[in-house]
């Protein structure tokens, strides 16, 4: 029995029964709320997790909210739209510009972006980066990419405070939109639905009391290559489940592989659930078609990440 | 006719368990020590009694001994009917 | 051995040693974070907290953070920045009127108060409150106070949609707050300080990813009586240990008693510690100068409020 | 005058241990993987070795046989100043 990228399918149905079962005993019985909410975001992993909400508790019991703000990818929020349409979810949209502007969210930001290019200005969009893992093992070093008003990109490496800052006001974002979801829950009486998925969730690809501030999170054991076979099973608009996962953070468009993950998903899931099954390296690497150093610095990349995520995932800490 | 305990078994079961039946209490249970009805339920129950039946509920009356299982709501419901029917 | 209020005595020069220690460690070795963030009210846990990071850290590792906003008690940002100073530590003002008029904080939370009182606008405050608890034992059931510019007040019983979203809408405030301490905090790489005791955390008397959205909390542990002990042994100054608990979120003044507790706590955190080390009721009765029911009713709604505070410190629900 | 590997001990100890030199670690082992530096750690251990020696760190040097431990820098550091004699 050999290891294959079959190790990674699921039975959609089973996976649905269980989940929606167990979100309706923890949201009624546990946490005493009488629905859910979801921020939608057009992309594949909120998408999912509202389908799922409206099996679990009913389409009248759960609220899509669509949070579009200046730097939004324009077409996200129609696929929001439709999508709370199609499974006939309540639906409202909340601007996210006027918060984050009373925040100074993007000055303080673009003054960081200007130390490391004095030339950035209005037309000039911007984005964070990792290179890719490769043979060699390397820390993780984040680069800043602008893009000028024609087009050009231009690439740095960033210094600490300037990357400290440009991360610190990004994350103004998902904090802001933790605080509207609880707005709209606290007023229900609802619950907020985590939307991270597994290599989200266990390797810290979310803002602490940010987008990993939730109540539930339906999908945080699943791989992102599970989230797709839900997401088939369930109905989810073919247009959205063919869209590149992005980050929604940055004005310059920035896949989730470019900023934080540096390897394909088809290829990291397999090497992740390789490394929890204890499957020998090389059998690994074969089945991703990579090489066996490369599966090593992988597995390292993500050893590390899980670690920093600790911090991310604590309850606050106090004596006793 | 539905009875006022059916009534008020269903509103709990389709607000506070999601229509979830298998859940089993009966109707001298307390709601808030087996943890079907929180602080904030018990406000819900107010008002879905105050709508329902047509009925002013007082301060002082929103108390365990009153709201707090299926027998006490429908005891405290009859001394309401009662005090109304006397006083119009 | 009889008890009373002798039991609530802390070493306060241990108790320090044994807090800074710990929060050195943790926030070092565990966050791997190089500093401290606190916001600071002019209140007294916010000034201990301060105190003690300082402590911890060094004055020059150590941020507070006074966060005014159009409601907020005007010597509070007088009393902060001179704490600040006191204790060498850095100090910057972050004005939340901005953030909060863009979540429309102030205008949700007013259109629920205008459907209780359609009088209430321009001049008007108003705040909600919790009757105290007496000889028989209640539900708690909020009621909100409303003073008219000529200084009248009007109280009713809240309707649920109302309470909850005059309590929702007030929660921008705790969770602007959160994010803005957040902002510096990962811009410095520094750690956030939670700066609720005991009775607020125990009891859930806090915003869930609000003020309750921190990394470490230093005085979790302790009851607020003992807090003004460590106050006094750190030397915070006596303006700020003379002041009466507020809750710092309603336009009208409104102490932490009649919002929350419901009993001063010099009554309620005997009866607490009685609980907790089972003493009679009898003989706490006597230790607190009440009756031997009002002893069982505060118990009473100090567990109710524990059961609660449960889903409020849950870290997100996932299946594994 | 002090040594390059006390140097580094001091800026590790003073910037990820508030000074507590009660934590023992020697000059081999990994920092990673003994919890004292983060990621975020190690870049600003870049800037500090930067601004400290005057040299330029190039991206593809800060791995984690160059900087991983203290004598793995105390390496790192030589091959830099000895690159520069050479230049110029």
């Amino acid at each position: 029995m050999s290891f294959s990228k079959e190790a990674l399918k699921i039975d959609a149905a089973a996976e649905t029964e269980k989940i929606t079962r167990w979100m309706r005993q923890n949201v009624g019985r546990q946490f005493h709320k009488q629905g859910a909410v979801v921020g939608i975001s057009g992309g594949i992993d909120s998408s999912v997790c509202l389908a799922l909400a409206v099996r679990a508790f009913g389409h009248d019991k759960v609220l899509g909210i669509a949070m579009p703000e200046s730097e939004s990818n324009s077409e996200s929020l129609d696929l929001a739209r439709n999508l709370a349409e199609q499974y006939g979810a309540k639906f409202i949209v909340e601007e996210m510009t006027g918060p984050l502007k009373g925040f100074k969210a993007y000055d303080r930001r673009d003054e960081a972006v200007k130390k490391v290019f004095p030339e950035f200005g209005v037309g000039y969009k911007s984005k964070i980066v990792l290179p890719p893992v490769t043979e060699k093992d390397s820390f993780n070093v984040f680069y800043l990419t602008i893009i000028t008003p024609d087009g050009q990109e231009k690439t740095k490496r960033l210094p600490l405070t300037e990357y400290l800052q440009i991360v610190a006001a990004s994350n103004f974002k998902q904090r802001s939109r933790m605080t509207m979801l609880y707005y709209h829950a606290d007023r229900l009486n609802y619950a907020v639905i985590g939307t991270g998925n597994k290599n989200e969730h266990e390797q810290g690809f979310f803002v602490k009391f940010g987008d990993g501030g939730a109540d539930i999170k339906p999908i945080a054991h699943l791989f992102k290559t599970q989230v797709y076979q839900l997401a088939e099973y369930l109905g989810i608009p073919e247009e959205i489940r063919k869209r590149t996962p992005t980050t929604d953070t940055y004005s310059a468009e920035c896949t989730q592989e470019e900023f934080f993950f540096r390897v394909p998903f088809e290829i990291g899931d397999l090497v992740w659930l390789g490394m929890e099954q204890e499957v020998p390296v090389d059998e690994i690497a074969q089945a991703a078609g990579i090489s066996a150093q490369e599966v090593i610095n992988i597995q390292n990349d993500i050893k590390r990440k899980m670690r920093t995520a600790e911090y991310l995932k604590m309850n606050p800490l106090h004596l006793d | 006719m539905e009875s006022i305990e059916q009534k008020i078994r269903n509103y709990i079961v389709e607000n506070f368990l999601f229509g979830d039946e298998t859940v089993l209490f009966n109707n001298d249970d307390s709601l808030s020590e087996n943890g079907i009805i929180d602080s904030t339920g018990i406000l819900g129950l107010v008002n879905f009694l105050e709508n329902e039946y047509q009925i002013s509920i007082k301060n002082e009356e929103i108390v365990p001994e009153n709201l707090d299982s299926i027998n006490k709501i429908v005891r405290f419901l009859k001394t309401k009917f009662e005090s109304m029917t006397i006083a119009s």
